[in-house]
């Protein structure tokens, strides 16, 4: 058996005095694609924000690799090896599609200010060696043509795929996508699946998602923990969780809808 | 956007060559004033004395216009170097009149100085405006001279023991005059037993009050601008503080006893002029002019600032009129002897530049300002 | 300092409290609706001011018929500035809403300059105003006493339109959710100018009794107590109308308190609201009525 | 550096620039000169304003304060101790800094240095907040700079200000020193560090994301613009001659805003043009405060009217025109090719 790349054990948030996620906790491990479901409202992005540290969980813990990273500031986790996308696609809308792909990798930044100010040797080194990976990682996801649009000229689905990129220069050994599927049409949808499981093997990650899309869950996923008002109320093979009667109840008005 | 801005430009341009076509047969004389601002105030009514004074005595020796060239300076340092710089170099003005403030006077003054242009500040009352300067020149006393008339006057005829002094903390003009004030008041054996700081935005003196109140003072001293002064009253009366209040130049406005109201009555400040106390003929005939076009008697700014303007066209007269050159006017100006100006009988030291006239001391009674006495340097 | 002196001060800051407060309700309504701090509602206070002054000094209109004239014309500008100003800018980001408040603010006092002069003014005080009475040897002004007085009326008024009628519930709602409103038939433009309607209208009846507080008018008084009565507004919680006058409660008793308890800090008397409001963002950034920054509520 | 072609260009056009300065200190008048000096300092401060403003996104409004505390460094440590003894009446001068005299170059950039300190200490509380909040938190630090000048009287000689300061700054301090700020927050901006300022103007959750340390890249940003503007205050100090509080009104942080939003938050190329056009447009518009005869009819001149139209034009680029002249986008020689290019192709 594979390592575990993440541990939730018993994460609570609290807003004031209502329960947004309930005891929660998982364990994924390497290599698997992971699935998160629920209803609307369920706290699914709140469970995210508490592992990618946007989040202080009220109680509970997170490690990640047998670390304890609860609490952690969400850019010292992502240079762990965590990186996520948002529900609503937010890449810098300014700047190009490389730049959006550089900023990934600024938490291992080998150059620093006074080479900036000075232009040194390394300065170039770095820059140019960075433009270099940026412009082969835009390659792998065939995006290299795009490279110096404006982010906010690409359509929709291309931004989400430029989103995902941006997410892999930081290098993660895990990638958390936020209903990645969100606003996407069918045909839209199955390429995204496509292009989820290539990066998967390309990069030798783990993939962690949440969904709303049944459809898309159910095809990719090896493993899915369903979430209800917060609890996590089942978890195992797709099949399994589509005969779970507690998720039929839960799901009913969404999936007849 | 673009388009917009340049063409914007090229107006401007087109404009600032029309303003500053000049004709033949005048003398260029910059003025720089706050006439906007936090002390537009001042600027504003000094402005208003300089025009009539120059309704009074358009043209010097040979028949030549005096033209002047008023720039503002919104009351800032920074500004009134620009226009300064910009009246010297870009108008050629001979002679240049202003600024009100002491501390804008001072940003000014290296520029006139470089380019020995003469300069005359209406009412810059800080020792420091004209030390060390050849070229820069002022129509009134300094506050040494000014808080040692309160406090003799105070210590002499108020038989005043103690005294609370109210300093606007942020006022320069204040924070001066009150350091004199309190210096002469100590060495006349006096005793200060309260010093209160408020500042300029302040609106709201009771804790001050309520301090005074507590010391027993025999007098306040109040060196500040006439809207605190006048507030200041209303709320010590209000509360029940009742002694004599002294005040300096700053006080004398009419606004003082339109905001202050029955609060001020018997406020007693030290400053330039009484027009009851016409000290020359010159101080009538303006008094009269100045209540004829605008309405109300001219205040302090007001005579102050006609009486530069006197005091320069007398200079450029006896400099050769029409092609007098700044350089002598700065002489003339430096050896005004006697002059018998709107605010008395003037004379300026050619070592300092200071003027060296009189100070009268003033009270409100029946809501109008009275003539107590005069005291001469 | 004995106790005569400290009841005097305390009705004193109640007193330039609620004007604080009164200002303050402006800022946390407009910010409720449209999340955007109206830099020039500070001025707006000037122009109420200006405006009774107008009213009495050069058209010699009674009193109460000039400050009621005045607080309409005041509510009119307020609307118009949304109007010409904001509305054109509902859509583009916050902060290019807040530079443009910023040019309102300079424009208001830049033009009042133009057409008033830059010398301050004598408001002329009603005589009902003026005066002060003596209870056992503590002196109360006349118009530190009236202000709170009319201050409470008008809050319970504002409370009553926000909780009781159409319009005022619609401004609550709009603090939740824009979409949700239009979708229910109320005009939204029509509701926005509402609120700036009646934040100037409060603002201008501040300005009115600071002017019979200290009757010395000039263009840039409005920034101070503007500046202030912001800082009320958040130390209250932006978005709630009744945290806005006890911010401004706080602010204004805290002021004049400390001065009389700590003379020797009368100059840092300026910063404190600041001091106030940092400390306030820094530790607990809801205000103390208030729930969440990003949500408004009444 | 690199020689290629960008950078030689570079180098030909600073040459050229300091050509301009050495030609306008010889043929100008000193008018113009003076205001070409105001002109390079106003570039420096809102060059320093724009990085954090614009390129970073972080909608303040402190520079008034961060050049009084430069101004005020700098003149402290260029007057002489006899001129501190005469010029401090209130209450003397603590004797440490009474005794200290130093040269000018070490003057502004300990002045820079000092500001840098005071901006790095400030950003620790006030990065906690983002949007309009952080407007008037620093609009807040501000006023209190000004509020402690006043009081913090053995110091700065409270509102008496600091008087008879050496006039050292000439169009050529002015001319290196916006040269080197140009050039540092250029770079900076030009690099992963601008990139990370810009991830952050334009979606401040997505660049935490991305593994940027926000708090950080606020930091460089913001002790730079404080490092640039107290030497700008330094500067400024020694062609004003005096100082007090007064003179660092949150105006000054008007023109500056002023500047940057008619350039183009964000653009530095946008930023050296919209300070030419409103330096000198400043002084063009006195004419409208000037009675004025045009063909005949007499215009009298309206003191004010030059605020009345700044905030105007404020509003109106605003409401019309937000990006200003240039948006965020830059000039580069790259770009100015490839134009050539395009059009002869």
């Amino acid at each position: 058996m594979s390592n575990i790349i993440l541990k939730c054990e018993n994460l609570t948030m609290q807003f004031g005095g209502l329960v947004a996620v309930n005891k929660f906790s998982i364990q994924i491990r390497e290599g698997m694609i992971f699935g998160l479901i629920g209803p609307n409202g369920a706290g699914k992005t709140t469970a995210f924000n508490m592992i990618t540290g946007n989040l202080k969980p009220t109680s509970g813990k997170v490690y990640f690799y047998d670390k304890d990273i609860t609490g952690m500031k969400p850019y010292k986790i992502v240079s762990l090896g965590m990186a996520r996308t948002f529900q609503n696609i937010r890449l810098f809308s300014n700047l190009s599609v490389l730049e959006n792909v550089l900023t990934g990798y600024h938490h291992k930044l080998k150059y620093n200010l006074i080479d900036t100010i000075l232009r040194t040797p390394r300065f170039y080194k770095y820059e140019n060696q960075m433009k270099e990976e940026g412009m082969k990682l835009l390659e792998s996801v065939r995006l290299e043509e795009k490279a110096n649009f404006r982010a906010s000229e690409l359509p929709y689905g291309e931004r989400r795929k430029v989103e995902i990129a941006r997410a892999l220069a930081t290098g993660p050994k895990l990638l958390l996508l936020d209903e990645p599927a969100a606003g996407m049409n069918p045909q839209e949808t199955t390429d995204l699946m496509y292009f989820i499981q290539e990066v998967k093997e390309k990069f030798d990650l783990t993939v962690f998602l949440i969904e709303h899309d049944m459809k898309f869950v159910m095809n990719l996923c090896e493993t899915i923990a369903v979430l209800d008002h917060g609890v996590k109320i089942a978890e195992g093979k797709p099949e399994e969780i589509r005969k779970n009667p507690d998720v039929i109840k839960a799901y009913l008005g969404d999936i007849n809808a | 956007m673009k388009r917009l801005l340049s063409s914007l430009v090229a107006v401007l341009v087109a404009l600032t060559f029309l303003a500053n076509a000049s004709l033949a047969g005048e003398v260029k004389v910059g003025v720089v004033l706050p006439m906007t601002g936090l002390v537009a105030a001042f600027g504003q009514s000094a402005w208003k004395g300089i025009k009539l004074a120059q309704s009074m005595e358009p043209k010097t020796k040979n028949g030549c216009k005096v033209k002047l060239i008023l720039l503002d300076n919104k009351g800032m340092k920074v500004e009134t170097a620009n226009a300064v710089s910009k009246l010297i170099t870009d108008n050629h003005v001979r002679a240049i009149i202003g600024a009100i403030t002491s501390s804008d006077t001072m940003a000014g003054a290296p520029i006139a100085e470089k380019h020995h242009i003469p300069m005359i500040t209406s009412s810059a009352t800080n020792p420091l405006v004209t030390k060390g300067k050849k070229y820069i020149s002022r129509a009134c006393f300094i506050d040494p001279f000014q808080g040692a008339v309160a406090a003799k006057y105070a210590r002499n005829k108020l038989h005043a023991k103690t005294a609370a002094v109210m300093i606007e903390r942020d006022q320069d003009y204040s924070v001066g005059l009150a350091h004199a004030f309190i210096k002469a008041f100590k060495k006349l054996g006096g005793k200060i037993v309260a010093v209160e700081f408020f500042q300029s935005t302040d609106q709201d003196y009771s804790a001050q009050i309520s301090d005074i109140k507590a010391k027993h003072p025999d007098i306040i001293y109040m060196p500040s601008y006439y809207q605190e002064i006048a507030l200041f009253a209303r709320q010590a009366r209000q509360y029940g503080l009742k002694q004599p209040i002294l005040a300096g130049d700053g006080a004398e406005a009419e606004a003082l006893i339109k905001i202050g109201g029955k609060a001020v009555e018997g406020l007693t400040f030290t400053t330039h002029f009484d027009p009851h106390a016409a000290a020359t003929p010159l101080t009538v005939k303006f008094i009269k002019l100045y209540e004829k076009k605008y309405g109300t008697p001219p205040d302090a700014m007001a005579a102050l600032g006609a009486d530069a303007y006197f005091i320069l066209v007398q200079a450029i007269n006896k400099a050769g009129g029409c092609n007098a050159k700044p350089e002598k006017i700065n002489y003339y100006i430096r050896h005004t002897k006697n002059f018998k100006g709107v605010t008395g009988t003037i004379t300026i030291d050619p070592k300092t530049g200071n003027a060296i006239k009189s100070a009268v001391i003033r009270k409100v009674k029946n809501g109008k300002f009275v003539y107590v006495t005069t005291v001469n340097p | 300092m004995n106790l005569t002196i400290v009841l005097q001060q305390l009705v004193n800051g109640i007193s330039l409290g609620s004007l604080y407060g009164l200002v303050a309700i402006g800022y946390t309504m407009v910010y409720g609706v449209i999340r955007l701090i109206n830099f020039a509602h500070g001025d707006i206070m000037m122009v109420g001011m200006y405006f009774a002054f107008t009213g009495i000094a050069m058209l010699f209109l009674p009193w109460w018929a000039a400050f009621l004239l005045s607080m309409l014309a005041s509510a009119l500008v307020g609307v118009i500035i949304d109007r010409v100003a904001y509305k054109p800018l509902r859509n583009a980001s916050r902060i290019s809403a807040l530079i443009t408040a910023i040019g309102v603010s300079f424009f208001l006092e830049n033009s009042f300059l133009v057409i008033y002069g830059g010398v301050p003014k004598a408001f002329p005080v009603p005589s009902v105003f003026g005066g002060a009475i003596n209870i056992h040897g503590v002196i109360f002004p006349n118009i530190a006493i009236i202000t709170p007085i009319v201050a409470m009326i008008f809050l319970m008024i504002l409370l009553f339109i926000l909780h009781k009628t159409k319009y005022g519930m619609a401004m609550r709602a709009l603090s939740f959710d824009f979409e949700t409103v239009r979708i229910m038939g109320v005009n939204v433009d029509l509701v926005i100018s509402m609120v700036f309607a009646i934040g100037s209208f409060l603002a201008a009846l501040s300005g009115i009794f600071w002017a019979m507080r200290y009757p010395a008018i000039n263009p840039l008084i409005g920034i101070m107590p503007g500046l202030k009565a912001f800082a009320a507004a958040v130390l209250g919680g932006i978005g709630s109308v009744t945290g806005a006058a006890i911010g401004g409660f706080i602010i204004g008793i805290s002021e004049i308190l400390v001065v009389a308890l700590f003379p020797s800090l009368a100059g840092y008397k300026d910063a404190f609201a600041f001091l106030f409001l940092i400390f306030v963002l820094l530790f607990k950034p809801t205000g103390i009525m208030g729930e969440d920054l990003e949500r408004g509520r009444f | 550096m690199k020689l290629d072609r960008n950078n030689i260009l570079t180098a030909l056009s600073i040459a050229l620039f300091f050509l301009f300065v050495w030609w306008a200190n010889h043929h100008l008048t000193s008018y113009a000169v003076r205001i070409w000096e105001d002109t390079l300092i106003f570039l420096m401060l809102s060059a320093g304003y724009n990085l954090i403003n614009g390129v970073t996104g972080q909608f303040s409004l402190e520079p008034n304060g961060f050049v009084a505390i430069g101004a005020y460094v700098t003149a402290i440590l260029i007057l002489t101790p006899a001129q501190k003894e005469s010029m401090f009446i209130i209450e003397p001068m603590v004797p440490w800094l009474a005794n200290l005299h130093m040269s000018f170059l070490p003057a502004l950039i300990i002045g820079g240095i000092v500001t840098a300190i005071v901006g790095f200490l400030l950003g620790f509380p006030v990065f906690r907040v983002r949007g309009d909040y952080l407007a008037i938190v620093t609009l807040g630090f501000g006023l209190t700079i000004r509020v402690v000048s006043n009081n913090t009287i053995t110091i700065t000689n409270g509102s008496l200000g600091l008087k008879g300061i050496p006039t050292y700054t000439n169009i050529w301090w002015c001319a290196v020193w916006v040269v080197i700020a140009m050039i540092v927050i250029m770079r900076i901006v030009d690099s992963a560090f601008g990139r990370a300022m810009k991830a952050i103007r334009d979606d401040e959750d997505a660049a935490i994301a991305m593994g940027i340390n926000t708090l950080w890249m606020k930091q460089i940003a913001f002790v730079t613009a404080a490092f640039f503007e107290g030497v700008g205050g330094g500067l400024l100090a020694s062609l004003i001659t005096i100082i007090s509080p007064t003179v660092f009104t949150f105006f000054l942080t008007f023109e500056l805003l002023i500047i940057i939003v008619v350039g183009g938050l964000g653009s530095m190329t946008g930023t050296a043009i919209a300070t030419v056009l409103v330096v000198w447009g400043s002084e063009l518009l006195r004419v409208v405060e000037q009675p004025m005869n045009i063909f005949g009819l007499h215009i009298p001149g309206i003191p004010g009217m030059r605020m009345v139209v700044f905030s105007i034009l404020l509003i109106v680029i605003m409401i019309f025109a937000r990006e200003g002249i240039m948006g965020q986008k830059e000039f580069s020689w790259d770009w100015l090719f490839n134009k050539f290019k395009g059009k002869r192709a």
